[in-house]
This record gives structure tokens, sequence and C-alpha cells, in this order.
């Protein structure tokens, strides 16, 4: 009986081969063979549910789905052309009712044709209760949207919005679709979207998602022909793979995209974007809701480090929530200034001593708290370690907790969260509304992430509901500006900085792409593919 | 091969080197590695940083020993803790005998069926972020060894002499395991412990590389190698190396050490009982 | 079938002079050279082809070492001096200074065969008889069909062709002993060496052990059997043809085994047949020899002074030899 | 094993004695003896799988993991209270665990493994789309590892001492001490980073097809550190019983007999070897599952190992639940087939032992 040795001597013939094998073929580059009108991207997230009632493209950036309205390029906030609609919407002069004018023509992928019955029960499915959709919030201010006739549709309001025309980038979703009352997460819309959008969903699995040209959309069918978008979670791993060429772009981490700039054949492109970081100081706890140990904060933490050591110059410190491309509505003089000493004296002169390990003591109570960051996003832990640091030159204790984001919602009223904002910036209404209304402070109304300062300011609360209802842009612009001094004044949070949005990509036969103003969604359905429907093949 | 009375001298060598690394350094820089600088984020070892910096712009070689110390010390306590859990299991399942003795050796059976590391990871994951968890996590799988080795200890010993003598003597069953057996099974106890310390420094850095250890920003050999992933990209090699360096140098040092204690002990013993 | 007269005079397949073999214990540390063991000193014998020479003595006398020394499979620590020529068809050599390579792929199994000690203990436990049997013969002679020749090697020793299917651990003491001697023959070798091939079997395996190597001789080949059973000799007359007494290493007193056996010239060979049960089982006085610390002369004179002379000469009388001499009368 | 057809057995020569031990025990009783272990050794499996089961739900009962922030995911943090309590009743979460689990057991026979949340599938074709990955790399570095054991662990014993000898022991020795995943981190540093010749991550080339040429680029540096992580002890084992048994004396027999030495270590000292190394073998699969989850997770190879880190990181509990007994019967299977080879390789060994 032959003991497997002569087995032992085929298994190292098979080794032998598999090395040679990988040794010989080097890493295939990601167009090789395949139909060059093809585009490979890679995503940092898996792609959200396809149900627009349950949030999907809510800012217009759906590939599938088309909103009445569409943003516009350009580098400052962007203006909205007509897409479903034929032209932007006319409010009946008091911005209570808006009437938009359809487009004919447009199918669904379904082949069911696009009406007025569509918009009314995407809008009425969006703020049913049954839905019980997560951006229904939102869209608060309308009363009812009927259906005119065929082609036209109103929108009531339960009070006059000016910056409604914003609410209109939702992407629109056949009304068969919606016709029986259930949660939006449990809709098949998620998994198998009919839309009027520029692509078809043709396959979703494992780690990979294929959109193909929607051939009869109504804008013309779009050059790019096939769209696949894999999902590699790990910055590390996306970074080396598009390194070796395997994608036609990516959207990665600024300095490690930076390590990309020189490397020929990849441009490193930033997208500026309302998208801001911040700390928010909750207003129960002694330390984080005084006001001293606030403006302190403010003024010790070094924002412009912020943005050029970690951000690799790819951001602007923000001082409060509103970005300069809102124009006159941002205030330049709502600002803070890196003055570490002054921040010393302001505490000192509150009563909060030095104690002998360095740390601020004030009747009894240490000027310490607790930080919350999400593990596994390196820009936020960096941020979080840049701010603790900072304060801790100033006196003042961060204990950092690394927290997954089941446990983080209990814990926000509580202790401080390294925060994330900017969902909807195309109308400062949008971008302040929820997170400084004191209404929002009251349970059940919003979500946590709402206010998480408790900010409880008549003032701001009086700007923020003018400005909502007057349709004048200098009225609203002013009452803006307030909302800033009032911020500045007593500031709920530490503003860090506003993301630049970066993104590598690979030289290829394409043109068509520009800059846009982008939101704090991630990933590649923004970046230089957010108007993938315009791109024009080159090659 | 080195000859196999030089392992001890050398890993006991290696060890106090590393543990002096690990405590004196931090202590002595007095750095606070709360403190963080961005704009020295992962420079290259340089006279002033023989380490270089990581991606926060911390000094390496004051970092390194911080992450040795609290990986060196998590250790210990876990190695503790089984070799205290094991020991006492392992007693009184030899003391005890019968169905106690068949069921807990079908127990340590079952825990060994099972990776430790996976074990560890699913505690670990359901006690999100508790310390106490990772160190449970640790020591709930690792005594299994050390039981074995003292009930094997302990059923050698039962029927010698000196034994028989004590229970003639009128002293309890437990009075005996306690005065008797389990001092004489110490030396074994106390090499399964010092054996475990390679695999408890593993289980820690290996945790906290896959994020469910303890968080990025506290310093341990498995955060340092975590970080070391993204830095390794943007081209800084020393933050792979140094840490890994010292995980690898403690763990042989301390296999080279408790292999050395063992055969130190086992070999007088053997010459003893010439039955 | 037995092949003319023997004459002693013919040329002999392999001539040992003066064969000395010394073990070094333990590592020379620093000027003081280690203790030696002297397993073997001075070893000289003819093997003739068609002779069988019975090499006996008490166990511990350091016969096996000759196998090894003979073979180059003695361990590392070992140094062999003297000469052992090989000569014969296939050209002659010096076993002791030839390479290992040429040892292994000209001489082992194919000039020279062993029948090892235990035999059980060197066949591999994990492989059948058949298998390990077969191999041999594929490498030694290539172009024969190995399953024909094992069977044929087989019948030869009197095995059943189903009985080499079995593994070693399943063979009997015996039935091993067949296996090694086959193993042995399957290269047919000039010479074939039997270490202790008797050992553990009880008498009538024996005898036929005996028988089956006096066959090989009379096949032609020149044996070695090394033995410490006098009593077989003597109870199968004709099994041996020349016999050699070694005590602590030396040849002490070698010749024809008719003559030995019947008058014994050295004083050992005298005591050693009377120690048999048929000698009356006279035990022999003293303690056998460490071979760390022997004499530069005969040991037998340390363990029974006053017997012969002490002096470490050969005397050689005809087809006789002897060394020292007998202090009283006759050959010592 | 060539069974010898029943020879007709001649009448014994007079030279042949009659055998004196009991026939043989036929071949195929130790087969049947083999399988008889196999099925006491399944018999004992089953009850500690159960243990396993239960342990993992008592764990979740009393850890402060709530099934609900499982199920919700990110919603979690916005859904208000009387969604929560509407879907926890729907859930039934809020039954005590024994029954939980009881009722996990039943769907588990009718092979309802449930959702899991972080994959956004059902965990059944979790399991069927990602466990031929890993038993692809878990084969391939098994088998790397086994012929690199056999190759160089012989070549170090039979030259011992030789240049082979003292590159490769000093070499297990320190990988012994350095965790897959440094290992891992190392090969992706040298090879994926420095030299990028390897492909560093996934299956394939973002986008490419699913072809065999792909795969095995994608496979080479993972398959070879999990090898790497799991060689030494196999190594240094088969290089420690082959020194061994080269000193016995069935190898100095087969030296005698006149074999090449290639001959005598190969089909002489190592099969005996191979016995203890079988027995190694079979206690290191519980670590090789731990460093392909480790060398999964670093080069993201889509397999059920990785599985466990997400599903661990993101509390996918129903995943996990079944990962893990999934890797405690794979464990359990790997050390049954290693006892049964021995019985199988190993003619001297009764079953029983």
């Amino acid at each position: 009986m032959h003991v497997p040795l002569r087995a032992t001597g085929g298994l190292v013939a098979t080794a032998a081969v598999l090395t040679t094998l990988s040794a010989c073929s080097a890493p295939g580059t990601a167009s090789d063979g395949a139909d060059t009108r093809r585009l490979v991207l890679a995503d940092a997230y898996e792609p959200e549910p396809f149900n627009p009632v349950g949030g999907h493209g809510e800012t217009g950036s759906s590939k599938v789905y088309d909103g009445l309205v569409r943003l516009g390029g350009g580098t400052g906030l962007p203006e909205l052309e007509p897409a479903l609609a034929t032209e932007l919407p006319r409010d009946d002069g008091t911005a209570t009712t808006w009437t938009v004018p359809l487009r004919d023509g447009v199918r669904f992928s379904d082949g069911s044709t696009f009406d007025a019955a569509d918009v009314v029960a995407t809008y009425s499915a969006v703020l049913d209760p049954a839905s019980a959709s997560p951006i229904a919030g939102n869209y608060a201010m309308i009363d009812r949207v009927e259906a005119v006739d065929e082609r036209t549709v109103a929108f009531r309001l339960a009070y006059p919005y000016a910056p409604f025309p914003t609410k209109l980038l939702l992407g629109i979703a056949p009304s068969e679709a919606l016709e029986t009352p259930g949660p939006a997460e449990e809709s098949a819309l998620n998994t198998a979207p009919i839309g009027t959008g520029p692509f078809l969903l043709s396959e979703r699995r494992g780690d990979r998602t294929v959109y193909t040209a929607n051939p009869d959309h109504w804008g013309g069918e779009p050059e790019v022909r096939e769209l696949v978008v894999v999902y590699v979670p790990d910055d590390n791993t996306r970074a080396q793979r598009m390194a070796a060429g395997e994608f036609d772009g990516t959207t990665l981490p600024p300095l490690i995209a930076d390590t990309m700039a020189d490397a020929e054949g990849l441009t490193v492109v930033g997208h500026p974007s309302a998208d801001h970081r911040s700390v928010s100081l909750p207003a129960g706890d002694p330390v984080t809701g005084d006001p001293a140990i606030r403006l302190a904060l403010n003024s010790a933490v070094d924002r412009e480090a912020m943005v050029t050591d970690i951000l690799g110059g790819h951001g602007t410190p923000s001082y409060t929530p509103v970005p300069a491309v809102f124009g006159d509505s941002h205030d330049p003089d709502a600002a803070f200034r890196h003055d570490p000493d002054a921040a010393r004296a302001r505490l000192g002169a509150a009563g909060w001593v030095p104690g002998d390990d360095g740390i601020r003591v004030r009747d009894g109570v240490r000027a310490e708290f607790t930080l919350m960051y999400f593990p596994e996003e390196t820009l936020r832990r960096d941020l979080a370690q840049a701010f603790a640091s900072d304060a801790l030159a100033v006196g003042i204790e961060v204990d950092l907790a690394a927290v997954a984001r089941p446990e983080f919602r209990p814990r926000i009223p509580v202790d401080a969260g390294l925060l994330g904002g900017g969902d909807v910036p195309y109308d400062p209404d949008t971008q302040l509304y929820a997170a400084l209304h004191s209404s929002y402070t009251r349970p059940g109304v919003g979500g946590p992430f709402d206010n998480p300062g408790d900010l409880a300011d008549p003032a701001v609360d009086a700007a923020l509901d003018a400005a909502r209802r007057s349709t004048d842009p200098a009225t609203r612009a002013a009452a803006y500006r307030t909302v800033q001094q009032r911020f500045v004044a007593n500031p709920p949070a530490v503003q860090l900085v506003f993301l630049e949005h970066v993104y590598v990509l690979a030289d290829g036969d394409w043109a068509g792409t520009e800059p846009v103003l982008e939101p704090h969604a991630h990933g590649v359905s923004w970046g230089p593919w957010w108007n993938l429907r315009d791109w024009r093949y080159t090659g | 091969m080195a000859d196999r009375d030089l392992r001890l001298p050398l890993g006991v060598g290696v060890l106090v080197l590393l543990v002096a690394y690990a405590t004196l350094v931090p202590w002595v820089a007095g750095v606070d590695d709360r403190v963080t600088d961005f704009s020295a984020a992962r420079l290259a070892p340089s006279p002033g940083h023989p380490f270089g910096t990581d991606s926060a712009g911390r000094d390496l070689f004051v970092r390194t020993a911080a992450g040795l110390r609290v990986s060196l010390l998590i250790a210990v306590v876990c190695a503790a803790l089984s070799t205290v859990l094991g020991a006492v299991v392992g007693a009184v399942s030899a003391a005890a005998g019968g169905w106690v003795d068949r069921l807990v050796m079908r127990l340590v059976d079952g825990i060994n069926a099972v990776p430790h590391l996976l074990l560890g990871i699913v505690l670990v994951a359901l006690f999100r972020g508790s310390l106490v968890a990772i160190v449970a996590s640790i020591a709930l799988t690792h005594w299994t060894q050390v039981a074995r080795i003292v009930r094997a200890e302990v059923l050698s010993l039962r029927d010698r002499p000196h034994v028989d003598a004590a229970v003639l003597g009128g002293a309890s069953r437990w009075r005996v395991v306690h005065r008797h057996l389990l001092p004489a099974a110490l030396p074994q106890a106390l090499v399964a412990a010092v054996l475990l310390l390679p695999h408890a420094v593993w289980h820690e850095s290996t945790l906290s590389f896959l994020g469910l250890g303890l968080p990025p920003h506290r310093p341990s050999l498995g955060t340092l190698l975590e970080e070391a992933r993204s830095s390794l990209l943007l081209g800084g090699w020393w933050t792979l190396l140094f840490p890994a360096l010292s995980l690898v140098l403690t763990t042989l040092a301390v296999a080279a050490v408790g292999s050395g204690v063992r055969q130190r002990i086992s070999a007088p013993r053997r010459g003893a009982t010439l039955r | 079938m037995t092949t003319g007269t023997i004459t002693t005079t013919s040329l002999p397949a392999l001539a040992v002079t003066g064969l000395t073999v010394r073990f070094a214990l333990g590592r020379a540390r620093g000027r003081r050279i280690p203790p030696q063991v002297h397993a073997a000193t001075d070893v000289s014998f003819d093997l003739h082809p068609g002779r069988v020479l019975a090499l006996v003595g008490e166990s511990g006398c350091g016969k096996s070492v000759l196998t090894g020394a003979l073979l180059g499979l003695l361990p590392a620590n070992a140094t062999v001096t003297g000469a052992a020529g090989l000569s014969g068809p296939a050209g002659s050599l010096d076993l002791l200074t030839t390479g290992r390579t040429t040892l292994a792929r000209q001489v082992r199994g194919r000039r020279i065969a062993l029948v090892p000690q235990s035999a059980a203990t060197s066949l591999t436990p994990v492989r059948s008889a058949r298998a390990q049997l077969e191999e041999v013969v594929r490498e030694l002679c290539p172009g024969t069909d190995a399953r024909v020749r094992a069977d044929s090697l087989a019948e030869r020793v009197g095995l059943a062709p189903a009985d080499l299917d079995r593994f070693p651990h399943e063979l009997s003491g015996g039935m091993a002993q067949r296996v090694a001697v086959a193993l042995a023959l399957a290269g047919e070798p000039q010479v074939v060496l039997a270490d202790e091939p008797t050992a553990g079997l009880d008498r009538p395996l024996v005898d036929r052990t005996l028988g089956l190597l006096r066959e090989v001789a009379d096949a032609g080949c020149a044996v070695l059997l090394i033995t410490h059973d006098l009593g077989a000799l003597r109870r199968v007359p004709g099994a041996v043809d020349d016999v050699a007494v070694m005590y602590a290493g030396r040849l002490l007193e070698s010749g024809p085994a008719a003559d030995v056996l019947a008058a014994p010239g050295h004083d050992y060979t005298r005591e050693l047949l009377a120690a048999l049960p048929s000698g009356g089982l006279v035990p022999i006085p003293g303690q056998p020899p460490q071979l760390t610390d022997l004499p530069a002369g005969c040991a037998w004179h340390r363990r029974r002074p006053g017997r012969c002379d002490g002096g470490d000469v050969v005397h050689r009388t005809g087809a006789r030899s002897v060394r020292c001499r007998a202090l009283e009368a006759g050959p010592c | 094993m060539t069974a010898a057809p029943p020879a007709l057995r001649r009448d014994p020569a007079p030279a042949a004695s009659p055998g004196t031990r009991a026939t043989p025990a036929p071949r195929p009783s130790r087969r049947r003896a083999a399988a008889r272990m196999a099925v006491r050794r399944l018999a004992f499996a089953v009850p500690v799988v159960l243990g396993v089961a239960v342990g993992v739900f008592a764990l979740a009962a009393a850890s402060p993991f709530d099934p609900l922030a499982g199920y919700l995911g990110d919603r979690y943090l916005t859904a208000s209270q009387d969604v929560q309590d509407r879907i926890a009743d729907e859930l039934g979460t809020d039954r005590p665990w024994y029954l939980h689990l009881l009722g996990w057991l039943g769907d588990l026979l009718t092979g309802d493994l449930g959702t899991s949340r972080s994959f956004g599938q059902p965990v059944v074709s979790v399991v069927a789309e990602r466990l031929p990955w890993t038993m692809l790399l878990v084969g391939v570095a098994l088998v790397l590892a086994v012929v690199l054991a056999l190759v160089l662990g012989s070549w170090a014993a039979a030259r011992r001492g030789g240049w082979v000898d003292r590159v490769v022991t000093p070499l297990c020795l320190l990988l012994q001490g350095t965790p897959p995943f440094v290992v891992a981190l190392g090969a992706v540093a040298v090879f994926g980073v420095g030299l990028s010749w390897l492909p560093v991550a996934g299956l394939t080339d973002a986008g490419a097809a699913l072809s065999a040429g792909q795969v095995a680029t994608h496979l080479v540096l993972p398959a070879t550190v999990l090898a790497l992580s799991q060689l030494p002890w196999l190594l240094l084992s088969v290089r420690q019983s082959l020194l061994g048994s080269l000193a016995e004396d069935h190898v100095t027999g087969a030296r005698s007999r006149g074999l090449a030495e290639r001959t005598v270590v190969l089909r002489h000292a190592l099969p005996t070897a191979l016995l203890p190394f079988v027995t190694v073998l079979g206690t290191r699969l519980a670590e090789l599952v731990v460093g392909a989850v480790l060398v999964e997770e670093v080069f993201s190879w889509p397999g059920l190992a990785q599985a466990v880190v997400t599903s661990a990181t993101e509390l996918d509990f129903p995943l996990l639940a079944v990962l893990t007994l999934l890797t405690t019967v794979a464990v359990l299977l790997g050390s049954l087939l290693a006892d049964v080879a021995t019985v199988l390789l190993d003619p001297r060994v009764r079953a029983d032992g």
C-alpha cells in the first residue's frame, strides 16, 4: 500500500501551476475587452433601497428616478431646472399653493405612462403615516397634493414656504406601485425600482450593482451604456484597487486620494459640499451646557489645522452650519478666531479653575465630558482626536468613546457626538430649521440628530419661521444672518469643517462632468458622475 | 539549532527588555497620548522620532510602548484569570471524580471544539465596547488547557503516600485538595499560565485589529496595527514594522521562557519519581 | 547443491584484516579527549564462498558492531580503521575506504546483504512485507517482474506468497526472520552477514534458520553468522564451517568448527563450552569487561589471571589461530 | 492497498511452519472499525453543537444586545417608539430566550435560517453564495501548507544542518510568533502596495467577469498567507517526527538493503513520520479557520469567514449564530477526518485506540 506520496507529488504540481499562472498574468485593467461604453465605479457604501418614499434620491441624485425638477451644475448654490415638470413651479403669490405643469409622453420602465396621478401618489405616500417614511418630516409643510388635470399638479401648503421648489427633487414612483399603503421599507420598489430615470437597474447581487441605459428616456438615451458600481467598504482596499487600475472612479478619504494626484492616468477631483462635521454639546450636561465652556471650546479648536492636516486642504473651516456658498444668507462676521489664550481667560473668568492635573474644576465639577464617534469612519476619528487634543490644551478633558450606530441614539442627549450635517443643502431652511429650531427638542418631533444641542432661543425660532414664510429673498437672507449671529453668541455645538468631497477619476474617453454642491450623502451617486445622463463619449 | 537551555536566558533577557521598554518609556516620556499634532502625521523615522510618527502625529516610539504595555497588561490579567479558573476547575473535577469529572471534561471538549477567536468575537460583539468583555473573551476561552494540565497533575498526585496520610489523618477531601494537591500542581499551572501569555497577546491584538477590541483611539498592539493598514497605503511602512516587531518579539520571548521553564520544571521531577 | 570440495586456499570473497572500531562518547571539550568505547580491536577473518563462518561470543562483546562497520551503517561518532577487501566478478574494493554513495549504490544488498538482528523491527510497520520485498527487487534487479521474483524468493525461504501480504506486526518471529532472509537474497549477493538471526526463536526454528543459511552458502554465497548460541552450533553439525570466538572486542580463537568445538584452543572457548547445558552449566567467574576501559593486552588475562601469558600475539598453526598462550601445556 | 487474491494455500512445505499467531484480521475490518469510530465521534458532536447553540443564545440574552436594533439597523436611530413596539411584537423579540432558541432550532431544521440584515438577504443565500469561496481559499491553503510542510520538513530533516534546515527552521519559529493578520499585512505591504505584482483584494478585478484566471491571480496572496500562518506547526512536526523515525531500526534496515537514500527517506522514514503529522493537522484546523477569518478580512475575499467579522461588527445576530455553528461543525468534522485518516493509514492502530 503506497502511502499518498504519489498524491503529494501531484499536489506539488497543482501548487506550482497556480503560482506560475498568477506570475505571468498581471492584474487586468478595468476595460480590457469589455464594451468601452461602460463605466466601473467603486463605492464605499452599499446602494440604499430604491423606494423614493423611503428617501431614495430625495436630493435628485437617483439614476433610476426623475424628480419634477433637477439640479443644474455650477459652483455656487445650484439653480433648479425643470425635469418631469415642463417649467419651474409657479406659486400663487403667497407661496402657499404651487402648481406644476407636467411633461407629456413620458413612460415608466414598466411601460405605464407618467401623469399627475403618479406625482400625487408619491407625495401622498411620503406623507401617509402608514408608510412610516423617514423623510416625512421634510415635507410636513404640504397639506394636500391634487391633480388639477392629467398634466398639472397643485401642492397646497399649510403655510407659505418660499423654498418649496427644492422639495420637488424627489423621484416620482408609479401610482400603481404605491396603491397598497404599508411601511416604505417593505415595498417591492426597494429591490425592483420602476422609474422614468435615465438608467434601469439590471443587476443587484452581493457586492455589485449594474445599471443599463434606458433606451426610451424622455431626455434621450444616455451615451454611457452600462454603469457597474462595486461595493468595496474598506478605504485602503479601494485605494489599492483604484491604483491598480481596476476602476474608472471612486470616492476616497482626502489624504489617500492625494497620494494618487501625481499617478499618470488618474485625476483627483474635489466637489464643494454643504456637508459639515460638528461636535454636539448637550444642554443638559453641566459641562457641555455651560455657555463659557461652549464659547471657550469654539475658540480653542484650530479649524484651519484640521482642514490642512486632516483634510489635506480639501475643505473649509465651519463656524456655523451655513456655508459661504449660500451667498447673502451667509454672514462672514459670524465666526470664531482660533485663540486658546482667550479661551483660557474666558474659562478662568467663568470660575473654571485648573486643578493640579491641569483639568479645570468649578464647584466640584470637573471640566470633562465624553465625545462619541463612529469607529469605522477614520475621518471622524481623527477630527475627534484633534478636538480632544485642542480641548485638553485649554484644560478641558474630552474622553473619546467609539460607539457603534445602534448604541448611539440613546446617548445623544447625554454625551457629545461627532455628527455630520447638511443632508439637503439647497436652501438655508432645510440646512438650519431642523438643526436649530426649538420645536425639535420636544420628544417625538423629528429624530435624535435634529437639534442635538437642544438650542431653545426664541430669537432663532422667530428668525427661522420668518425666513421660512417670507418670499422676499432679502428678508430671508437677513433673517438667516440673525440666526448665525445668535448661533455664534451661544453656540449649541462646535462646528468644525465643511468637507470637500474628493473623488479619483481614471482618464477616459468621456466629457460632460461639471462640479455641483453636494449634500451630506456619500458615495459615487454624486461626484463627477452626478450628471452621467449628460456625459458624451469622445473615444 | 540553538542549544535547548539557551532559550530560557535569551527569552528572559528579551522579555525583560520589552517589559522595561513598555513600562519605562511612556512614564519617562511623560507624553500624554491624547495630545495629537496632525501636522506631524506619518513622519518617517528620524533622530527626533526613532520609530516615526503615526497618523495623528504621535511619536510611535512612545505609542508602541504604550500599546505594548496595554496588550501585556491585558494578557497578564487574562492569563491569571484563566489559570485560576482552570486550576480550580481542574482540581475540583479531579478530586470529585465520577460524573462531575466526566461532565467537566465534556465541557472542556465542547469549548475546544469551537475556535477560541470565534467564541471571543461572539462574546465581544454582544458586549460591545466593554473592556471586561475583551478580558472575559480571552479568559473564558483559554482556561481549558490549564484545567486539563492541573487535572492530570492532581490525578497523578491523588494516590501518592503523603496524600493518603493526610486523608487518614482525618483531613476533609477539600482541605486535602486545598493544602496538598493544589500547591503541588502549582508549578505546572504556572507554566501553563506563562504559555497562555502569547495566546492572550495574539487574541487581544486580533480583536482590536478587527475593530472589536479596544477603541481605535486607545493604544494597543491591535489598534496600532489596524491603523497601520491605512498608513501603509500612504507609505507609512514604519507604522506596521515597529508594532508588528514588538508583537512578534513578545510572543517569541514569552514562548521561549514558557518552554524553558517547563523543561526545567519537568526535568528534575522526572528524575525524582523513578518509580 | 554444494559446489565441489571447499579448499581454504581459494580466494576469499571478503578479507577483513585489523578491523578496529572506536566510539567517542560525548563531545571533546577542550584538550580532554572524550572517553572512547573500544567496540572492536584488530579483528581479522576471511569469508570464503560456500563456507559459513560463525562468530560467537557473549552478548555485548562487539559482535554486531562488525556488520555496521562493514556496511558503513555506524552512527557518526564511530571511527573505523583496518581493511576489508571485497573481491569478486564485479571488481574488488575496500569497504572501509569507499565513499558512502558507492557503498549504497553498488555494495549494500547487491554484493553484501545483511540479515538484521530483530527482523520484525527492521521492516517498515506501515507497509506490507510484499511491498517492501518487491521494492527491493525493483531497485536491485530492474527489468525482472517484481511480483514473480518476490514469490520465488518467498518459496525459497519457505514462505507462502499469501504470507507476504501481511503487515510486519502480523508476522510471527519465524516468518519475519524468513522475510529478512528473502530481502537479503533479493539482490543475489556474494556475501551474507546474518546478525543474531536465531535470537528469540524456539529450537526447531533455530535449526531451520541455520539450515536456511547453509543452503544459501551452498548456493555459493560467503556467509558470516553472528550468534551467541554455541549450543545450536554443536546441535546442528555441518551448519557452519569455521568458528571464531570473540571476547571484549578481540578475536581470541578461530579455526574449523569441528576442531575448535571438539578441542578448544583458548581457555575462554573452553569455559564458554563448559557453560552450556551440554557442558555442565559451569558459570564463568568474574564479570564481562566494560568496553570503555580495556587493558592493552589480553582482556581475558585480567578476568582469569594465570590462565594465559597475557600477550597480545596471534599464534597461527595450520587453519587455526589463537591469541596469547596458555601457561600450562597446550595452546593457550 | 492491493489486497492479494486469496491464493490457494499449498500444503506447507517442510521448511515453512504454520503461522503461530491467529490469522491476521482481514483488511476491510479496519475500515469498518474506522466507520464505527466515526459514528461514535459524530454522536459526541451533536451535544457539543447543541451546547454551542445554547451558549450563544444565552450569551445574547445576557448581553445588552437588542435584537430590534439588529433588525432596524440605522432606522433604529430615527424610528419612533410606536414603530419599534409594533415591530417588536411582530418579531416576537420579547419572548424568553430559550423559546427564541427553540424557535430558531425549529427553523434551522426547516432550512429557514432567518434573514441577515448586514447582507440584506436570507442567511441561506449568504452561506450559499460565500461558502464555496471560503472552501476554495481554505482548501488551497491547506494543500499548500501540507505540501510545503512535507517537502521542506522532509528536506530539513533528511539534510539536518543543511542550508534548508538552517533557513527553514528559524523561519518557522519566527512565523510561529507572528499572528496571521500581521503576515497578511506584511504581504499586502510588500506584494500589494510595494511591488504591486499581485492583486490584493476581492475575488476578481472589479467589473471583470468571473473567470478562473482572475480568481487564480486573486487567490495567490490570501492562500499563501493562510498557508504560511499554519505552516510552522505542520513543518516542525514533520521535521521532528521524521528525525525521530530516521533513527529507527526499520530505516537502517532499509538502508542495509541497498535502497537509494531518497527511497529510504520517502518510502520508509516519511510514512511512519506521517502519522503524528496527521494528528497535528487535525488539531490545527481550528486555527486554520481563525486564520481564514483574518486573511479574508484583510484581502476582502468574499468568503464566509469575512462574514463572521461583518456580522460581529454590525451585530447581525442570525448570521453570527449560524456561522458559529457552521464553524464548530467544520472543526469537529476536520478533527474526526484526521483521526479516521490515522486509523486508515496506520495498520497497527486498533480502531478504538
